[in-house]
């Protein structure tokens, strides 16, 4: 078959999105410490590994609509199973696209466990999490399932809206950090040491410009008409830019100064606030909902210290709250043109119930089902790494590298004081030449 | 008066600040440094290539204090950042001549 | 409406703009200093926010072509006020292209004033601008008024060649500057200290990438044939590369040695004198367009030195000074094919008399209406930081931030001394404790 | 002639592809040691601008297919001199994808060639390289020539299979880099100094992320339907995503630990291994290509240090090792849909033999060809600096920059004892004065 | 002769220069420190956490000096980096027994 | 004993440490500094502007020794470091009062 424009957009869109996911790399590896900035970046690259295997063998095959499916929550993994018995020509590049959304989704989380999580564990979580989680959640909502026209759901109360995956993406992202955080805990110092500042702010900022040119694929990627690819073009450039004013503005008025890692953290909560709503929603609205999302995310990062909780990166604070927002918003903000009217458009409130209830759906399936995954793997294995290997920095320990060698001065190699916790073989000679306290066995 | 300079492993720059906080110093003066003892002669691994690495990063701990003080202060130190193990470093101590606080122009003992 | 191809082509240009801008802060904060590398990109992300509202609530509707304008100057700021009554299917799409260039054009000023610049000023300065200069700019050249076909002055003369901007985006930004820079003055230790050297050239060349990356889209994004985009691909890439050269023979020759530094600035000069001339010259043109580009920046940025105003990042050297030779290379170059001929193509001297005259109605008028709107700023809040500020680094006396925290050493955080300086805080018991000489208030 | 949906996939594909030679540029930078980043990425920033001259002025011409060819190894050079006589209106669009694929040939080579390569004698080589070496090749390959369909060994044995340029890219690169480092010898310290670790991991990452996004227009750039972009796209994500996974678990199983700079390294060689098979395996068959290649050179890697020659940056093992194994690979993986199929599909030997002719060939080829323009060169004007400004750093003795300059701390410029390296300026007096052993002179 | 080493302000490093290039000094040593004395216990408050901040930098300067310069050079810089506030640190004096010019091996005072 | 410092070219660290180990010490010091002697006075061109620079990266190397051995290894850091133009550097040795070994808590010339 020939290309047609449409199919075109969706070859580069793909492309855009899986780059937003090295983005989301450099955004949290440069808001992490400079010792574990590696070890960070590392789980978003694994995630594309792990997330992509999983999808071409069984994870395109159960989120695709199909006739076979179980509960409505997930179709049959085997139909398709590594992309065998797909028809259409275009049906490659839908998976294409498809798939570079299940692995930032599972990406994303990894920012709530920053510093601390032990490799091997995460390299196990997120395939099963791709398969228990996303894969569901991604046929719920947009495969055919549960809360699609054709679902229950969808039937008993309206369709959900979730035009990007503020459900899907989001929402699920931010309740599995959460998840995670109170199954391994807080970090050392957490709350305390100063040094838990970003080590490389440019690092962040290039993350969100990433994201933010990748994310006019994961929005428009889907758009149907010229017209809609244009309402959502202009919506994901106008929600990121009113958040970052209103992320700023708290900043200023709060604390008496506007940060770079404000603005950063502002534009990705307007996009993530516009995901679900960014066809369905005016230019006009796109403002509103980006400054609510920016102000409320602001306001949010803040609470994890009163809590107690250590959603290192704010996974809970930008995803989850602006993801609720965003897809909540759609009950008021939706224009008539593009489907249901919202509350302040006349519309009645079925879709701000449907919508509710559904972000609140996701909430109680992901955090169920991603602690039924997490909490056997950090009892069988552990999913945090020793105090040791916290402080020695997560990149010396898992990976025996560190991320920057600058030392013009005389340093033959930072990373060799910990020989024996990075390569686990301590001889009882080397054990008393080592610079090192313990015995403790190393696993990355 | 004295100085005390002690060359230890980075990560014991908290258990020395507690030690010497718990004796009472008010101040100190913390800088990066690298060296070798006797825990010379690592070979790690890169890449498929072997490496011998011998200069490892210490921090330099730098505590001025007065006559009497000063061995309490020597013993703090040693404790503080003792592991037992080679590549613990060492701590020496030099007699100063005169010392002032920049910001009163205290001198001797007073400016400690 | 289904896709186009040409709409697709739109749509994915419009992206590649966008992260132009950001793309600009890492080659902008590249080369300042570490203590104001974080203000430096705030100024292009601060930018894409304030430019983004004004557009999309009043700038749009100013810079398109409709009956109702003010002296061919710019159109009703009100008939597409928040972008309504747009009737075309593609309307929007064009709107997200054009909105792109208002906001690069407005953060491109930005390097003259590199670490000296009061936050604050510069987010109030931005929507002003944008209003008053840019979108009048882009109204006269492209939207139908003054210089284009219609206008008086292409009536009059021949009308403006000037495809991808410039005289609205590089003269216009460049002479900006310019007249920034005497108002709010030099840096402390212009043209003596060498810590003003760039701090991280890596920053610097990866923000030449992007900007060359996202330059096909602001160039070719408009192209209308096939033959054209391909002729403007081309000349996009070989006219910078041209360029590189000539800056770096240069360098060599004056100085011994090409410089990394020279390579991407070079590369950005090329850019910006095909930018007007794209769809008019031949592949050979662009490389001679480009030595010309290349070789006459390289000289122009020593210049400041001379003439000792501190146009910190050469926004005049490149951007104004390549900006007028590839606005008015087009009289020279311009092949028969595209339009009127050049006068090396057999044309005659219509065309050369245009674009000269442009060139210098634009420099004027520019410089007139950014006087008239920084000068009260200026006078009223202050455009520019203590001294104090200055030397501490404007990132952590506006931002109170750092860019970066390698310290593998000791530092408790290196922001803390200037404690009263970020937060305008100084309790008469702090007063003592702080480290600091005096009480300046601070504002960001 | 109005835009067409392939050709708006070419216009975009050919952006994405030159943005991969900066993107290897910082994959590269981010390797050497601090003091050798700038020289290592303006040996990529060079090409693009010497290589599209070649291009546009002869290299284009050299390998498009027309009936006035030098033995069937590359067409005449002068008869689209200066890109004149293209008569399709896609034509310019081809030779703008067509020289991104030149341009980044030429820089892959640089890695080999770390931190000791003469600055002038890689800018010399650049042209003469493109010209003697990688146009005849893609002439063969791809323009009608020797492999083609039409030419002799095409006829013969069969045309070799290579979509996106395992011969003509990366085996081409990778003996070329081979054959620099034979002649210019090792890194001083090589196998010995640890400091020749990366000094910059994220922007090796930051690399091999460009890298990747880049490659999906490198490989499904020239797709001729939908059908055969959907496999190219998924197989150019698959192949990396597996090769990464081989690569650590290589990497775990050996040295205990998985890393970074693994996981960069996993993802370009599984790109390597893909991109002469894109378009003839399955998406199963990528997933045992990609760990194929990531296993084969993570073990290759460590076999330089065995072998005694100084392949800095691991072209060999990835470049050269991952294109032999991606070529030959499709005469057994190739899926009879899309071509003759391989042997594990029911094919007969006769593509798997000319798959291994016909790499056979071009590292011969290529290994004489680069030979015979190398030696020369280093003969004459030495391709090699001193060792003086090898310890003192090609950034500041070639370049007189340094990457970095973060001092918080107290130094007026690093750039300074070297003060008459780098100018090759020393007066009588100043040779007292300056902090330099010898007089040597530099250049550059 | 005397070593005398300033723990003092960053921002005092051109202050410093130009006193003691004032007095005839003819060479200096700078390196980066950090550290705390009276002026510790900020509280520094980011992205809504509060965090205890007490290691400043600093700069270390080192004079190389004869008896007779030594008490004078102290006064220099001790009135170059004043600033009467917290936090403007220490200079302390210690004996030198021997210094040599790398460059000709001349030693004592006229190494200096 | 005797604390030996010496502030000398970055690019001689290896010379220092293969003089200092031929001679046999058994440990070493080395940290980052920079400042000027009187090689002082350059001016370097980037950019079209003229800079005058003075203050160039030096290492500082130290070196823990008894009062025996401490007059050689000055020797052998200069001759180690020596180039024979100015930017050479300084060498300088201080009474050490007391040093200890951390590990095993020795002192003395047993502790080096
Ligand atoms: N003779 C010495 N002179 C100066 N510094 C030394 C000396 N010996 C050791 N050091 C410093 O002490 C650190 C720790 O050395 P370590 O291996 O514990 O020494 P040892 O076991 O010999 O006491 C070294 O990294 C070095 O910085
Ligand atoms: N007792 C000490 N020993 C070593 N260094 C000290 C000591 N006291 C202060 N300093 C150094 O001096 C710097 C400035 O200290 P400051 O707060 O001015 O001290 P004070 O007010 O007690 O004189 C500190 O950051 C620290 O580096
Ligand atoms: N008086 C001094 N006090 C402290 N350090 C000094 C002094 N003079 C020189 N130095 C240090 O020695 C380094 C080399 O100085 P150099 O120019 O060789 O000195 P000179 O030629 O005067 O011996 C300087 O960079 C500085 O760090």
């Amino acid at each position: 078959m020939d290309f047609t424009a449409g199919l075109v957009w969706l070859l580069v869109a793909s492309a855009f999105v899986l780059f937003m996911t090295p983005g989301l790399a450099f955004f949290y590896g440069g808001m992490t410490r400079a010792k574990a900035a590696l070890n960070m970046m590392m789980m978003s690259f694994i995630a594309i590994g792990t997330v992509t295997l999983v999808w071409v063998l069984w994870g395109a095959s159960m989120s695709t609509s199909n006739t076979d499916n179980f509960f409505e929550i997930f179709a049959n993994p085997f139909s398709h199973f590594g992309l065998h018995n797909f028809t259409d020509p275009a049906d490659l590049l839908h998976v294409g696209y498809a798939v570079t959304f299940a692995i930032i989704t599972v990406a994303l989380i990894s920012g709530a466990i920053a510093d601390r999580a032990k490799f091997s564990a995460w390299t196990l979580f997120t395939p099963i999490w791709a398969t228990l989680v996303y894969a569901p959640m991604a046929y719920m909502v947009w495969g055919g399932g549960l809360f699609s026209s054709t679902g229950w759901f969808g039937q008993t109360f309206a369709p959900v809206i979730d035009f990007a995956g503020g459900t899907v993406v989001h929402i699920n992202a931010g309740v599995a950090g959460l998840i995670l955080v109170l199954i391994i805990g807080n970090r050392k110092g957490f709350g305390k040491d100063p040094n838990h500042r970003p080590h490389n702010v440019p690092l962040v900022m290039l993350g969100a410009a990433i994201l933010w040119f990748g994310w006019f694929g994961f929005n428009a990627g889907a758009a149907a008409t010229v017209q809609q690819a244009g309402l959502i073009w202009i919506n994901t450039l106008v929600a990121p830019a009113a958040a970052m004013l209103g992320w700023l503005i708290v900043e200023r008025i709060r604390d008496g100064h506007p940060t770079s890692l404000g603005a950063a953290s502002g534009v990705v909560a307007g996009l993530v606030a516009i995901t679900p709503a960014c066809a369905n929603v005016s230019p006009l609205g796109a403002i509103a909902l980006g400054v609510a999302a920016g102000v409320a995310s602001a306001l949010a990062v803040g609470l994890k210290f009163k809590l107690g909780y250590d959603d290192s990166l704010d996974v809970v604070g930008v995803h989850l709250v602006s993801g609720i927002i965003g897809t909540v918003a759609i009950g008021f903000l939706a224009t008539p043109t593009q489907g249901p009217a919202g509350l302040f458009y006349g519309g009645d409130a079925t879709q701000l119930v449907a919508q509710s209830l559904a972000a609140l759906c996701s909430i109680v399936f992901t955090g169920v089902m991603t602690f039924i995954i997490a909490y056997p793997i950090h009892k069988l294995m552990g999913f945090r790494i020793s105090e040791r290997q916290e402080v020695a920095g997560a990149d010396l320990s898992l990976h025996a590298e560190t991320a920057y060698e600058f030392g013009v001065g005389a340093h033959g190699g930072s990373f060799q004081p910990l020989h024996d916790l990075i390569t686990g073989k301590v001889s009882s000679e080397a054990a008393d030449e080592a610079s090192v306290p313990g015995k403790e066995s190393v696993q990355a | 008066m004295k100085l005390i300079t002690a060359i230890v492993r980075p990560e014991k720059l908290d258990a020395i600040r507690e030690g010497l906080e718990a004796y009472g110093v008010q101040g100190l003066t913390v800088s990066a440094a690298s060296g070798y003892g006797r825990q010379r002669g690592y070979t790690e691994v890169y890449r498929g290539a072997e490496y011998n690495v011998d200069l490892l990063p210490k921090i330099r701990v730098e505590v001025l204090a007065t006559d009497e003080q000063a061995d309490d202060i020597l013993d703090v130190l040693i404790a503080s950042s003792n592991t037992g193990r080679a590549g613990d470093g060492k701590v020496w101590t030099v007699d100063v001549y005169e010392a002032v606080r920049v910001r009163t122009g205290e001198r001797g003992a007073a400016a400690i």
